[in-house]
C-alpha cells in the first residue's frame, strides 16, 4: 500500500516540476497534459487506497524521513492514510484532476499556460501533504504550501494590479491566521512534548482545560484564516481575480476546506472543550448567513459563488463545532463536488462572454450554452439541497444536527440561510441563462465551451447527483476514526415536517428568484432604482463596509506608520542620536581649538594658569587637611 | 595536516592574498576563484572529518603566544562554529566567482581573501584575545570594500560602520580584560582561553556588569535595535559583494559571540537580561520590518529585513534551551544563505539598471522570468516558507522561546506577518504590473556568471529546508553540552528553572505557563 | 637687628628693580634694573654667608649675562622704546598675584624641620669657598662635569645659530651653488 | 681645616658612567674631526654616531646584565642610580636614537645635516637624557634635562625654516619657564626635607608623615607643571603641535618618544612614592590630567588638516594615556608604560618617517602645509606599498589588533582594570575609539579618494633612500609581528621594573 | 618681625618669582621676556641660599650654583635663536611668531 501512498503524494509534485521546466517557454500542450495525467495517476492511487481502507484494511502509516530533530523535538515526514485523510485525498485528487483537464481547455489561449499547470500541480501536492501528514508540522507545511500556491495562482495574471493586490491580501491574511496556528503548535509541543497527532491527542486528556482551551482557540484561528471565516473572510471574494479553474479547485473545493479538515482532524481535542466547539458552531452559523446575505446582491458571478462557498463553509464549521465531525466532512465532500462544478460552469460562461462577469449583462445564454446551463443548474440544485441531490443529504443533515442538539438559534439561522442560498444561486442561474438576451446589445457573441471541457465536468455532475447515496458507506467508513454519533429526530413526525418544511422553503426561495429575475423588464442596474439606493442594499453591496474598514483603519495606518517610523524615528531620532554624539565631539574640537592660538604669550599664560589652577586646588586641599577637625565639627553642626 | 586544518583554513587565504600582489591584473580573477575554491574544499574536508556525535571542541590547536599574560593561540571548532566557517568559505567562493566587473578588481579580490581570513579566524578562535584580534581585523577589509567601491555616500557609510563597531568592541575589550582578571583572582594565573573561562563561576553582580560590557560589542555588531543604524548605510552604499558578505557572515559574528561568550560565561545574567533583550529583539523584528516596508530602495528593504531576522536569531539565542539555540544557530546559516542570495539578486538588477529604486522597475516578471523565479524562491525563503531553509530556523527559535514566554513569542511571531508584508510589497512593486519604463522592456535575464552564484544558493535553500538533519545534528550536540554547562553553572533559582537540565530531561516550567494566560 | 634692616632694604630694592625690569617700556632701563637686581641678590648671598655664590652671581650675571644681553640689545637695537601691545592685563596681574598670594599663604606657615639632617654640613672655621669646592668636587663631580658639557652645548648652539650661515638655507640651494660657496671659503682661507 | 677626602675608586664604581660617557666621547670626536678636516659628508657622521650609539647600547646591555645579577647600583658618590627604570629607559632612548639617526640619510639635502655640529649636539642630547634618567638627584636631573633640552632646541632650529625657528623659540621660551618651575619645586622640596635626593626626600617626608602637606603640594604642583610641560600634558601641551609642525618630521617623531620617556621615568620616581603614601590630592589631579589630556588632545586631533599636526596631537593623547600608568602605580602599570612606549616608538617613528620620506622642499600650490591630508589623497593608486605601510601604522596607532600598539593598550587598560580604576579603563577604551576617527581619516584619504591631478606618486617616496626604506621596513615589521617578541619583552620589562621596586 | 627667619626669605623669593611670572606673561619683546625668566631663576636662588644657610647645609648653594650655570647657558642659546630670528624678520616681537596655530 505504501507505494500507492507515495504515488498519490508525489505524482502531482513530479507533474508540477515537469510543467515548471517549460515555465518560461510559450504554451506547450505537453506541459499541461503530463501533470493532468499524473494527477489522474494520483487519483487512481488514492482510490486504491480508498478501496483498501473501505475493505477494512488497516490504516497506512509511513514515516519517510526525519525532518527536524533537536532537543526533545522530533518531527518526521510522516504520512498517514486513514479514513479521514483518504476521504480528503479522494476529494482533492478527483476535483483537481477534473480541473486540470478542464484547464487545458480553459487556459488554452493564455501565454502563462505552462506556468499555470506548474502552480496548479504544486498546489495539489501541498494539499496532499496537508491532508496526509501525520503531525502538526507536516500539516503546517501543507498549510503554508497551499497558501503560497494560492498566492501564485490568484496573482497569476500578475500584470493586473487588482490580481496581485488580491494575491498579497490573501497571503497576508492567511499569514495572520498561520501565526495563531503556529502558536497552537507550540502549545501542543510544550504541553504534550510531541507534534504527532496520535501521541499529542493521546496526551491531551491529561492536560488542564485552560491549556486545552488555548490550544483549541489558536488552532482554530489558523483554521479561520484558511477557511476565510469572519473576520478574515475578505480575501476569499477578492481571490476571484484568479483564473476560474483556480477558484474552482482552491477557493471552493479544497484549500478553503482545510480549516474544516483541521477541526475534524483534531476532533479529539475539540471534544474535550465543547465550549469552544459551540463558539465555532455559532461563528459558522453567523458566517453562513453573513456570506449568503452578501451573495444576494452581488453582481459578479464568481463573487456570488465565492460567498456561497463561504456560507457553506459556515455550515461545515457549524457541524464540526457541534461535534458532528463526520457530517462536516461529508458536507465538505459533497460541497466540493457541486461547488467545483458550479465554478467550472461559471468559467464556461466567462469564456463565452469574454470575461464578462456581471450576470445582468447576460441573459438567455441558455440557448447557446445548453450543456453548461444543465450542469450549472444541477449544481445549483444540489447546492440548494433539493432531494435527492448531494446537498440535500449533507446540508439538511447539518440542520438536523443543530436541531437535535437543541441549538435552535443556530438551526434557525442555518435554515434561513438555506433559503437565501437557494435564492441567490437561482438568481444568477436565471440572470445568466434565462430571460431576455441583454448581451448582444453589448456586442458579445457567446459560444459553448469545448465539448471535452463539458465532458470532464461530467464526473463532478454525477457525483453532485449521487453523492448522497454514498452516505451510508461513508458513515461506516469514517466513524472508524470519528465519533459515530447518529442523528435522528426522536419522532418521525417531527422529522418529516422538518424535512419537507425545509424543502418547501427552499423551493419557494427558488421560485421567488426565478420570478424576480426572469421577468422581461430586467434592466442593467445603473444605480438609480429605489432598491439600489436602499440602505440595506448598500450595506450588502459594500460587504458591510468591512473591506473599506480594513483599508481605512488597518492598511493605510500601517503604511503611514511605517513611513513615519522610517523617516521620523529611524532617521531623525535613532540615527540622529548617533551622528549627534559624533557631531558634538567634532564641534567641541572646532570650538576649542582656538585655545591653540599659536601666540607664545598665550601659551605661557596657559602654562601659568594651569599651575595656578593646581595651586588653588592644593591650597584648598591643604587647608582642608590642616583644618579637617574644624571642618568636621562645622559640618556636624550643619547636621551633614 | 588534518590536525592543523583550522590554521590552514585561516591563513591559507591570507598567504594567497599576499602572493596575489604578484599576480598580473587580468588573471587575478581566476586566481582568486581558484584560491576560494580550494579554501571551500578544505572547509568541506573539515566537515567531512568532523565527528558529528562529539559535542566538544575538535581539531584543537594550542600555541603559546604571550604566556606571561595568558594569551595563547587556541583554535577549535564545534557544531556551532563549523557551519558558519563553511558558509564563510562558500560565500567568499561564489562571491569571487560571480564578481561583476569592478574597477581595480585586483585590490578587491585580495581584500576579499584577507577578509576571509578574519572571518574564519573569528569563528575558529578559542582564545578571547585571538577572537578579538580577528573580530577587529575583519573591520578593515570591509571598511575598504565599502569605502572604495561603494556608492555616493560610501565614505560616510564605511567610517560610520568602522567607528561604530570599533567603539562597541572596545567596551567589550574592557569586559574581556575584567573577565581575565577575575580568572586571575580565582586561579592565580592569567588566561584568556574561553574553555578555561567556562569553568569559572562568577557571582551574579559581576556577571551582570560583564554581560553588559560584552553586550555592547555584540549588540552593535548584530546589530540590535538602537544600534542598528549603521547597517542600512553600510548595505545601501556597499557594492554587492560587500553587502553579501556583510549580511551573510559578518553580522553572524555578533550572534555567534552571544552563544560563545555571553550564555555560557554568564548564565545568571543571561536569564536576568532575557526579557529585556527579548523585548529589544521584538522591537527589532516589528519595528525594522515596518521600516523596511516603507523603503523605496530594494536594497534597503533587504538590509532592514536582515535586521528583522537577526531579531529572531537573538530571540532564539535567549530562549536558553536546546530548541531555541539550535534554531538560532541554524537561522544564522539560513539567513546567511538567503539574505546573501537576496543581495546578489539586487546586485543583478543593479548591474543592469544602475538603480535600486523600486519605482524604477515593475513588470520585471515578464521581462526576466528566471530572475523573477529565483527572486521569488528566495523571497519565500525569507518570509519563512516551510521546506525552505529559513523556516527551520525561525520555527525552532520561536518554538524555543515559547517555553520562556508565551506573550513575547506571540509578539515575535508577528515577524511572519510583517515579513510577508514588506517582502510581498517589494516583490509586487518590482515584478508585477505592466512594464512602465522603457529601459526595462528588454533587460537580459540572469546570465551564466550570476547563475553560478544563484543556483547553488537556491539548491541549498531547498535542500536544507527539506533535510536539515546533517546540519542540525552536530549543532544540536554542541548546543546540548552548552545548555547543560549553563544549567550547572547557574546559581539563582530563576536561572536553574529557566535553563533546562538535560541530565534529567526537560521539564516544562509551570511558571512560564502561568504568566502566559 | 642689622640683619633685619639689611634684609628689608635689599628685598625692597630687589623687588623694585625686578618690578621695573618687567614693567618698564624702556629696554635700557629694564637691562640696568635687571643688572642692579642681580647685584642686590648677591648681597643676600653675602648676608647668608654664601660668599662664593655671591661672587659667582656678580661675575656670571652682572658680567657675562649682562654683557650678552647688552650685546643682544645693540644687535636688535631695542635701545629705544619697545612698543608691546598688551592683551588683557587683568589676566596677567590676576594670575601672578594669585600665585604669590597662594604660595605666600602657605609659606607663611613655619616648616616642620624635624628629621632634617644636613647631609653636607658647613664646617666651622672654613671659608665658604673651600667648603663649596670640597662638596662640588666630590659629591657633585658628575653634575659639575655635565654642566660643563651643557655649557659646551650652549656654546656650540650659540656658534651654530648665530654664526654659521644660518641666514641662508642650504636646503633650498642647488648643489652647484653650495660648491662655489665652498670654493670662495677656501679662497678666504688661503688669502 | 678640612679633612682630605680619600675615596677608593671601587667605591665609586665609575662603570655606571660608561653609557653616558660614550656618546659624549663620540660627540667630542665628531667635533675634533670637523676641526681637523671640515666639509666631510654627512654619511660619515651618521655612521660614526651610529657606531657610538651601538657602543652605548652594548654598555647598556652590560649594565642590564649587572642589574639582573645584583640589583640596583649606586655610583660616584651615590649620584648615579642605575636601577631597572634607568636601564629600560636608556634602552628606549638609545634604541630610538639608533632608529632616528639614519633618517638623516635622505635623498634630498636638508640644511641641518650639513653641519657636523648637528650630530655632536645629537649625541650630547642623548647623554643628557641618559643622565637625567640615571639618577635620583634633582640637580643632576636638572642639569641633564637642560643639556638635552638646549641641544634639542638647537637641533630643531637647525632645520632652518621660519617655522623651525618659530618652533624652537616657542619651545625654548616655554622650556625656560618650565625650568623656573622645576627649580622652584626643587627648592620647596629642599626646604621641606633639606635634601634633593628623591629617596631621601621620600624618607624624610614619611618620617614626619607629611606634616606640612601644604608645602609638599606646592612642590608637587611646580614639579607637575614642569614635567607636564615635558610630557605635554594639557594645558602645558601648547608647545607640542607647533614644535612638531615646525621641526622636520623625523625630529618630530624623535621628540614624541625620547624626551617623553626620560620625563616619564623622572615623573615615576618623583610621584609614585607620593601617590603610594596616600597624597589623595595628587591622585585626583593626575586623574584629571590623564582624562583631560587623552580626551582633549583627541578632540583637537579630529579637526586638524595637517597630518603631522594630527600626529602631534595624537602623541599628546598617547602621552596622556601612558600617564595613567603613573596614576595607577602598580608594577603592572609601570611595566605597561615601558611596554607601551617601546611599541609606540616603533609605530610612531615609522609613521613620522613616512611623512619624512614624502617631504618636499617647496610646497605645491594645492597644499597649504607640508603634509596636508589631501596630499595623500588616492595614495593607494599611485604608491600602493607606501600607502599600505602608512595605513598599517595608522591602524596600529588606532590600537587595532594585532598590530604593535594594540598590545600596549591592552596591557595598559588591563593594568587599569587590575588597579581598580574601572572608569578610567572605560575612558581609555572610548578614547581609543575617538582616536580611531582621525587615524581613519588619513586611511580614507589614502585609500578611498581620487589622487590630485598630476600626482604620479613619486612625491611620497621623493626622499627615499635605502636607509629610510630599511628603517621604515624595520618599523613596519616590528609593528606587524610585535606579538612574536611580546612575551620576552614583557617578562624582561616586568622583571626590571619589579626588581627596582616600582 | 625683626627676627628674620627662613619664611621671610621664602616669601621674598615667592614674590620675586611672581614678578618673574608677570614679566613672562606680559612681555611681548622676547629679549625682555628672557629677562623675566632670569628673574624666576634668581628668585629661586635666594631661597636656596637661605635654606642652606638655615639648615647649615651646602646642598642649597650647590643647587643655586648649578642654576646659575643653567641660566647662563640658556642665555647663550636663547640669544642665538633670537639672532637668527632677527636676521630673518628684523624684529623680536613674539606676536610675529604665530604662523602655526589651531
Amino acid at each position: 500500500m505504501e507505494k500507492y501512498l507515495y504515488i498519490a503524494l508525489f505524482a502531482p509534485l513530479v507533474g508540477s516540476m515537469f510543467a515548471a521546466l517549460f515555465g518560461a517557454r510559450p504554451k506547450t500542450l505537453i506541459a499541461g497534459l503530463v501533470p493532468s495525467i499524473l494527477l489522474f495517476v494520483s487519483l487512481v492511487a488514492s482510490s486504491i487506497l480508498l478501496v483498501h481502507i473501505l475493505g477494512g484494511g488497516e490504516v497506512v502509516h509511513v514515516e519517510m524521513m526525519t525532518w527536524m530533530a533537536t532537543g526533545d523535538l522530533y518531527i518526521p515526514f510522516g504520512f498517514v492514510v486513514d479514513q479521514v485523510s483518504v476521504t480528503m485525498m479522494m476529494v482533492v485528487t478527483l476535483v483537481s484532476t477534473v480541473v486540470h483537464f478542464y484547464a487545458i481547455g480553459y487556459m488554452d489561449h493564455d501565454k502563462g499556460f505552462n506556468r499555470f499547470f506548474a502552480w496548479l500541480s504544486a498546489f495539489v501536492f501541498s494539499m496532499m501533504i496537508l491532508v496526509m501528514s501525520d503531525n502538526f508540522a507536516g500539516l503546517f507545511i501543507g498549510w503554508e504550501g497551499v497558501g503560497l500556491c494560492s498566492w501564485g495562482l490568484i496573482g497569476f495574471w500578475y500584470h493586473k494590479e487588482s490580481a496581485t493586490w488580491a494575491a498579497n491580501e490573501a497571503f497576508i491574511m492567511n499569514r495572520i491566521a498561520d501565526l495563531g496556528m503556529l502558536i497552537g503548535i507550540f502549545l501542543v509541543y510544550w504541553n504534550t512534548g510531541t507534534l504527532q497527532y496520535a501521541e499529542a491527542f493521546a496526551a491531551m486528556p491529561a492536560l488542564d482545560s485552560e491549556t486545552l482551551t488555548w490550544i483549541g482557540i489558536f488552532l482554530f484561528v489558523g483554521a479561520m484564516g484558511k477557511s476565510a471565516q469572519f473576520p478574515l473572510h475578505t480575501w476569499l471574494a477578492d481571490a476571484m481575480e484568479g483564473p476560474t479553474p483556480v477558484s474552482a479547485l482552491i477557493h471552493a473545493a479544497t484549500m478553503v476546506t482545510a480549516g474544516v479538515y483541521l477541526v475534524v482532524r483534531s476532533n479529539e481535542l475539540y471534544a474535550l472543550i465543547p465550549h469552544i466547539g459551540l463558539f465555532i458552531a455559532s461563528l459558522g452559523a453567523f458566517v453562513a448567513i453573513f456570506a449568503a446575505s452578501m451573495a444576494l446582491v452581488n453582481r459578479d458571478i464568481k463573487r456570488v459563488i465565492a460567498y456561497s462557498t463561504l456560507s457553506q463553509l459556515g455550515y461545515m464549521f457549524a457541524a464540526a463545532g457541534l461535534g458532528a465531525y463526520w457530517v462536516a466532512l461529508f458536507h465538505l465532500m459533497a460541497h466540493a463536488f457541486f461547488k467545483a462544478l458550479l465554478f467550472l460552469g461559471a468559467g464556461n460562461v466567462m469564456h463565452a462572454m469574454h470575461d464578462e462577469l456581471d450576470p445582468f449583462k447576460m441573459g438567455g445564454l441558455g440557448k447557446t450554452m445548453k450543456g453548461t446551463m444543465i450542469l450549472m443548474t444541477l449544481a445549483s440544485v444540489a447546492l440548494a439541497g433539493i432531494f435527492p441531490l448531494a446537498g440535500f443529504f449533507s446540508k439538511d443533515l447539518i440542520l438536523e444536527v443543530a436541531f437535535i442538539d437543541h441549538h435552535f438559534i443556530i438551526y434557525g439561522v442555518l435554515l434561513l440561510t438555506a433559503g437565501l442560498t437557494a435564492f441567490y444561486s437561482f438568481r444568477i442561474i436565471a440572470l445568466i441563462f434565462h430571460g431576455e438576451d441583454r448581451h448582444t446589445a453589448l456586442g458579445h457573441h457567446p459560444h459553448e465551451a469545448y465539448t471535452f471541457m463539458l465532458w470532464v465536468m461530467a464526473p463532478l455532475a454525477v457525483l453532485a447527483v449521487i453523492a448522497g447515496a454514498l452516505k451510508g458507506t461513508y458513515f461506516e467508513m469514517v466513524t472508524a476514526v470519528l465519533p459515530a454519533t447518529e442523528y435522528h429526530v426522536h419522532s418521525a413526525a417531527a422529522y418529516w415536517t422538518m424535512t419537507i418544511g425545509t424543502q418547501l422553503f427552499v423551493l419557494v426561495a427558488i421560485y421567488l428568484a426565478y420570478k424576480k429575475y426572469m421577468s422581461k423588464d430586467i434592466k442593467i442596474p445603473d444605480g438609480t432604482s429605489a432598491m439600489e439606493n436602499s440602505f440595506g442594499y448598500k450595506i450588502l453591496k459594500n460587504q458591510y463596509y468591512i473591506p473599506y474598514f480594513y483599508e481605512e483603519y488597518l492598511v493605510r495606518p500601517y503604511r503611514e506608520l511605517s513611513t513615519i517610523l522610517w523617516k521620523q524615528v529611524d532617521m531623525k531620532v535613532v540615527d540622529a542620536t548617533v551622528d549627534g554624539i559624533a557631531g558634538i565631539i567634532h564641534t567641541t574640537g572646532v570650538k576649542t581649538r582656538d585655545m591653540q592660538s599659536g601666540n607664545l604669550s598665550t601659551m605661557l599664560k596657559w602654562m601659568v594658569a594651569g599651575t595656578i589652577g593646581m595651586l588653588s586646588l592644593a591650597v584648598v586641599f591643604g587647608l582642608a587637611v590642616r583644618y579637617s577637625g574644624e571642618i568636621k565639627t562645622i559640618l556636624s553642626g550643619l547636621g551633614v | 595536516m588534518i590536525d592543523h586544518i583550522l590554521s590552514i583554513l585561516i591563513f591559507f587565504p591570507a598567504v594567497a592574498a599576499v602572493f596575489g600582489f604578484m599576480i598580473q591584473k587580468d588573471s587575478i580573477r581566476a586566481y582568486g576563484t581558484a584560491v576560494a575554491v580550494i579554501e571551500f574544499a578544505l572547509s568541506l574536508w573539515l566537515w567531512f572529518a568532523f565527528d558529528s556525535n562529539a559535542a566538544g571542541m575538535q581539531f584543537m590547536e594550542h600555541i603559546a603566544l604571550v604566556p606571561a599574560f595568558g594569551i595563547n593561540y587556541i583554535l577549535g571548532v564545534d557544531g556551532i562554529s563549523l557551519f558558519i566557517i563553511i558558509l564563510a568559505a562558500f560565500f567568499t567562493m561564489i562571491g569571487i566567482a560571480s564578481l561583476t566587473d569592478t574597477k581595480n578588481v585586483k585590490n578587491m579580490i585580495i581584500t576579499l581573501l584577507f577578509l576571509q581570513m578574519t572571518m574564519v579566524g573569528v569563528f575558529a578562535a578559542l582564545d578571547a584575545i585571538v577572537f578579538y584580534i580577528f573580530w577587529e581585523l575583519s573591520l578593515v577589509p570591509m571598511l575598504y570594500i565599502i569605502g572604495a567601491w561603494g556608492g555616493p555616500l560610501r565614505i560616510y557609510a564605511s567610517v560610520k560602520f568602522f567607528l561604530y563597531t570599533f567603539a562597541g568592541s572596545l567596551v567589550m575589550l574592557v569586559g574581556i580584560l575584567f573577565m581575565a582578571y577575575f580568572y586571575f583572582q580565582a586561579t592565580g594565573v592569567w588566561s584568556f582561553a574561553i574553555l578555561d573561562w567556562y569553568r569559572l563561576i562568577l557571582p551574579e553582580t559581576f556577571q551582570l556588569w560583564l554581560f553588559v560590557a560584552f553586550f555592547f560589542g555584540f549588540a552593535i555588531k548584530v546589530p540590535m535595535f538602537p544600534f542598528h543604524t549603521w547597517l542600512p548605510y553600510a548595505h545601501g552604499q556597499a557594492p554587492t559583494i560587500g553587502s553579501v558578505i556583510l549580511a551573510a557572515i559578518l553580522l553572524k559574528m555578533g550572534t555567534y559571540a552571544f552563544i560563545r561568550f555571553s550564555l555560557p560565561l554568564f548564565p545568571d545574567a543571561s536569564v536576568f537580561f532575557m526579557f529585556p533583550i527579548a523585548i529589544i529583539a521584538i522591537i527589532m523584528i516589528i519595528y525594522t520590518a515596518m521600516v523596511a516596508y516603507a523603503q523605496e530602495d530594494v536594497k534597503q528593504v533587504v538590509a532592514y529585513s536582515s535586521v528583522s531576522h537577526m531579531g529572531v536569531i537573538i530571540l532564539g539565542t535567549f530562549a536558553l534551551n536546546v530548541e531555541g539555540i539550535t534554531g538560532s544557530i541554524f537561522l544564522m546559516i539560513a539567513h546567511g544563505v538567503v539574505s546573501g542570495a537576496l543581495f546578489l539578486l539586487v546586485g543583478v538588477i543593479y548591474d543592469r539598471r544602475h538603480t535600486k529604486m523600486m519605482n524604477q522597475f515593475g513588470g520585471l516578471a515578464s521581462v526576466m522570468p528566471r530572475y523573477a523565479t529565483i527572486f521569488g524562491i528566495m523571497l519565500m525563503a525569507s518570509v519563512g516558507m516551510p521546506l525552505t531553509i529559513n523556516f527551520v530556523g525561525e520555527f525552532l527559535s520561536l518554538l524555543g522561546f515559547y517555553q520562556q514566554s508565551h506573550i513575547l513569542t506571540l509578539l515575535a511571531g508577528i515577524a511572519i506577518i510583517v515579513g510577508a508584508i514588506y517582502m510581498l510589497a517589494a516583490y509586487k512593486k518590482m515584478f508585477f504590473g505592466e512594464v512602465t519604463i522603457e529601459e526595462n522592456r528588454n533587460l537580459p535575464d540572469v546570465n551564466k556568471r550570476e547563475l553560478i552564484a544563484l543556483i547553488p544558493l537556491t539548491i541549498i535553500t531547498i535542500w536544507l529546508g527539506v533535510y536539515p538533519k546533517p546540519v542540525l545534528e552536530p549543532i544540536n550536540n554542541s548546543v546540548e553540552s552548552i545548555v547543560q554547562l549553563m544549567h550547572d553553572k547557574s546559581q539563582t533559582e530563576e536561572a536553574k528553572s529557566r535553563i533546562p537540565n538535560l541530565a534529567g530531561k526537560i521539564v516544562i516550567s509551570k511558571a512560564s505557563q502561568e504568566e502566559a494566560h | 637687628m642689622f640683619e633685619a634692616i639689611a634684609f628689608y632694604l635689599f628685598s625692597f630694592l630687589t623687588i623694585l628693580m625686578f618690578f621695573i625690569t618687567v614693567t618698564t617700556s624702556q629696554a635700557l632701563y629694564a637691562l640696568t634694573a635687571l643688572a642692579a637686581g642681580m647685584i642686590f641678590i648677591s648681597a643676600f648671598f653675602f648676608i647668608l654667608g654664601a660668599e662664593f655664590l655671591g661672587a659667582i652671581q656678580i661675575v656670571v650675571y652682572s658680567g657675562a649675562v649682562m654683557a650678552l644681553y647688552a650685546f643682544g640689545m645693540m644687535f636688535f637695537d631695542t635701545t629705544r622704546e619697545v612698543k608691546e601691545k598688551q592683551g588683557n592685563k587683568y589676566i596677567v596681574v590676576g594670575l601672578s598675584t594669585l600665585a604669590a598670594v597662594l604660595v605666600v599663604a602657605i609659606f607663611a606657615a613655619p616648616i616642620v624641620s624635624d628629621n632634617i639632617t644636613a647631609l653636607y654640613p658647613m664646617t666651622e672655621g672654613v671659608g665658604n669657598t673651600q667648603d663649596v669646592g670640597m662638596v662640588l668636587f666630590t659629591k657633585y663631580l658628575v653634575p659639575f662635569e655635565v654642566a660643563a658639557v651643557m655649557l659646551l652645548v650652549a656654546m656650540i648652539a650659540g656658534i651654530v645659530l648665530a654664526g654659521k650661515k644660518m641666514d641662508l638655507s642650504l636646503t633650498l640651494y642647488s648643489t652647484a651653488e653650495i660648491k662655489d660657496m665652498k670654493k670662495d671659503q677656501e679662497k678666504k682661507v688661503l688669502s | 681645616m678640612l679633612a682630605p677626602v680619600n675615596v677608593s675608586l671601587e667605591s665609586l664604581n665609575l662603570m655606571t658612567l660608561a653609557p653616558m660617557l660614550i656618546p659624549i666621547v663620540g660627540a667630542l670626536l665628531i667635533l675634533v674631526i670637523d676641526i681637523i678636516k671640515g666639509g666631510l659628508d654627512k654619511t660619515m657622521y651618521v655612521v660614526l654616531s651610529m657606531l657610538f650609539l651601538l657602543m652605548d647600547f652594548g654598555a647598556l646591555v652590560d649594565s642590564a646584565a649587572a642589574f639582573s645579577a645584583d640589583g640596583t647600583v649606586m655610583g660616584v658618590f651615590d649620584v648615579m642610580l642605575i636601577d631597572g627604570l634607568a636601564i629600560l629607559s636608556q634602552f628606549i632612548i638609545v634604541g630610538a636614537s639608533l632608529l632616528f639617526i639614519p633618517l638623516a640619510l635622505t635623498h634630498k639635502r636638508f640644511h641641518e645635516y650639513s653641519y657636523p655640529e648637528f650630530f655632536a649636539l645629537f649625541l650630547f642630547m642623548i647623554s643628557g637624557f641618559q643622565f637625567m634618567v640615571a639618577t635620583d638627584n634633582l640637580i643632576l636631573i636638572f642639569v641633564g634635562l637642560e643639556t638635552a633640552s638646549l641641544a634639542l632646541y638647537t637641533l630643531i632650529a637647525m632645520h632652518n625654516r621660519d617655522k623651525a625657528f618659530e618652533a624652537a623659540v616657542k619651545y625654548f621660551t616655554m622650556g625656560a619657564l618650565a625650568a623656573g618651575f622645576y627649580s622652584f619645586g626643587a627648592m620647596v622640596f629642599y626646604a621641606l626635607t633639606g635634601s634633593i635626593e628623591i629617596n631621601q626626600i621620600a624618607t624624610v617626608l614619611a618620617a614626619n608623615n607629611y606634616a606640612d602637606i601644604g608645602y609638599v603640594l606646592v612642590g608637587v604642583v611646580f614639579m607637575l607643571a614642569s614635567f607636564g610641560f615635558k610630557l605635554s600634558i594639557v594645558p602645558f601641551h601648547t608647545w607640542a603641535p607647533d614644535v612638531y609642525e615646525g621641526s622636520s618630521a623625523a625630529m618630530a617623531g624623535y621628540m614624541s618618544i625620547v624626551p617623553k620617556i626620560a620625563a616619564f621615568v623622572v615623573a615615576m620616581r618623583l610621584f609614585e612614592f607620593l601617590i603610594h603614601s596616600g597624597v589623595i590630592w595628587l591622585e585626583v589631579v593626575l586623574y584629571i590630567f590623564v582624562v583631560i589630556t587623552m580626551t582633549a588632545a583627541n578632540i583637537w586631533a579630529l579637526v586638524q588638516t595637517d597630518v603631522k599636526r594630527m600626529l602631534a596631537y595624537s602623541s599628546i593623547s598617547h602621552a596622556g594615556f601612558v600617564m595613567a600608568a603613573i596614576l595607577i602605580g602598580t608594577t603592572q602599570s609601570n611595566s605597561a608604560l615601558f611596554l607601551y612606549w617601546i611599541l609606540f616608538s616603533f609605530t610612531n617613528l615609522g609613521s613620522f618617517s613616512m611623512l619624512w620620506m614624502s617631504r618636499q622642499k617647496h610646497l605645491p600650490a594645492h597644499q597649504d602645509s607640508d603634509h596636508s591630508y589631501d596630499k595623500f589623497a588616492g595614495m593607494i593608486k599611485t604608491a600602493p606599498v607606501a600607502a599600505s605601510i602608512m595605513g598599517l601604522f595608522m591602524l596600529s596607532l588606532a590600537g587595532l589588533p594585532p598590530f604593535a600598539l594594540f598590545w600596549g593598550k591592552l596591557y595598559m587598560i588591563s593594568s587599569a582594570v587590575t588597579g581598580g580604576y574601572t572608569v578610567l579603563a572605560l575612558i581609555m577604551a572610548l578614547n581609543s575609539a575617538i582616536a580611531g576617527y582621525y587615524y581613519l581619516k588619513l586611511i580614507v584619504y589614502m585609500f578611498m579618494k581620487e589622487p590630485v591631478i598630476g600626482n604620479d606618486g613619486h612625491v611620497y617616496v621623493a626622499n627615499a633612500t635605502l636607509a629610510l626604506k630599511s628603517i621604515i621596513g624595520f618599523a613596519a615589521v616590528g609593528t606587524i609581528f610585535a606579538f612574536v617578541a611580546l612575551n620576552p619583552i614583557l617578562e624582561f620589562v616586568t622583571a626590571f621594573v619589579y626588581n627596582s621596586g616600582y | 618681625m625683626m627676627e628674620i627667619g627662613l619664611n621671610h626669605y621664602l616669601v621674598l623669593s615667592t614674590i620675586l618669582f611672581a614678578i618673574g611670572l608677570i614679566g613672562v606673561m606680559r612681555r611681548k619683546n622676547l629679549l625682555l621676556l628672557f629677562f623675566a625668566t632670569e628673574i624666576l631663576l634668581n628668585s629661586v636662588n635666594i631661597a636656596f641660599a637661605a635654606i642652606s644657610h638655615y639648615y647649615g647645609d651646602l646642598t642649597g648653594q650647590m643647587f643655586a650654583f648649578f642654576v646659575i650655570a643653567i641660566a647662563a647657558s640658556e642665555v647663550a642659546v636663547g640669544l642665538g635663536l633670537l639672532i637668527v630670528w632677527h636676521k630673518r624678520h628684523s624684529n623680536i616681537n613674539l606676536d610675529t611668531l604665530s604662523t602655526m596655530k589651531g
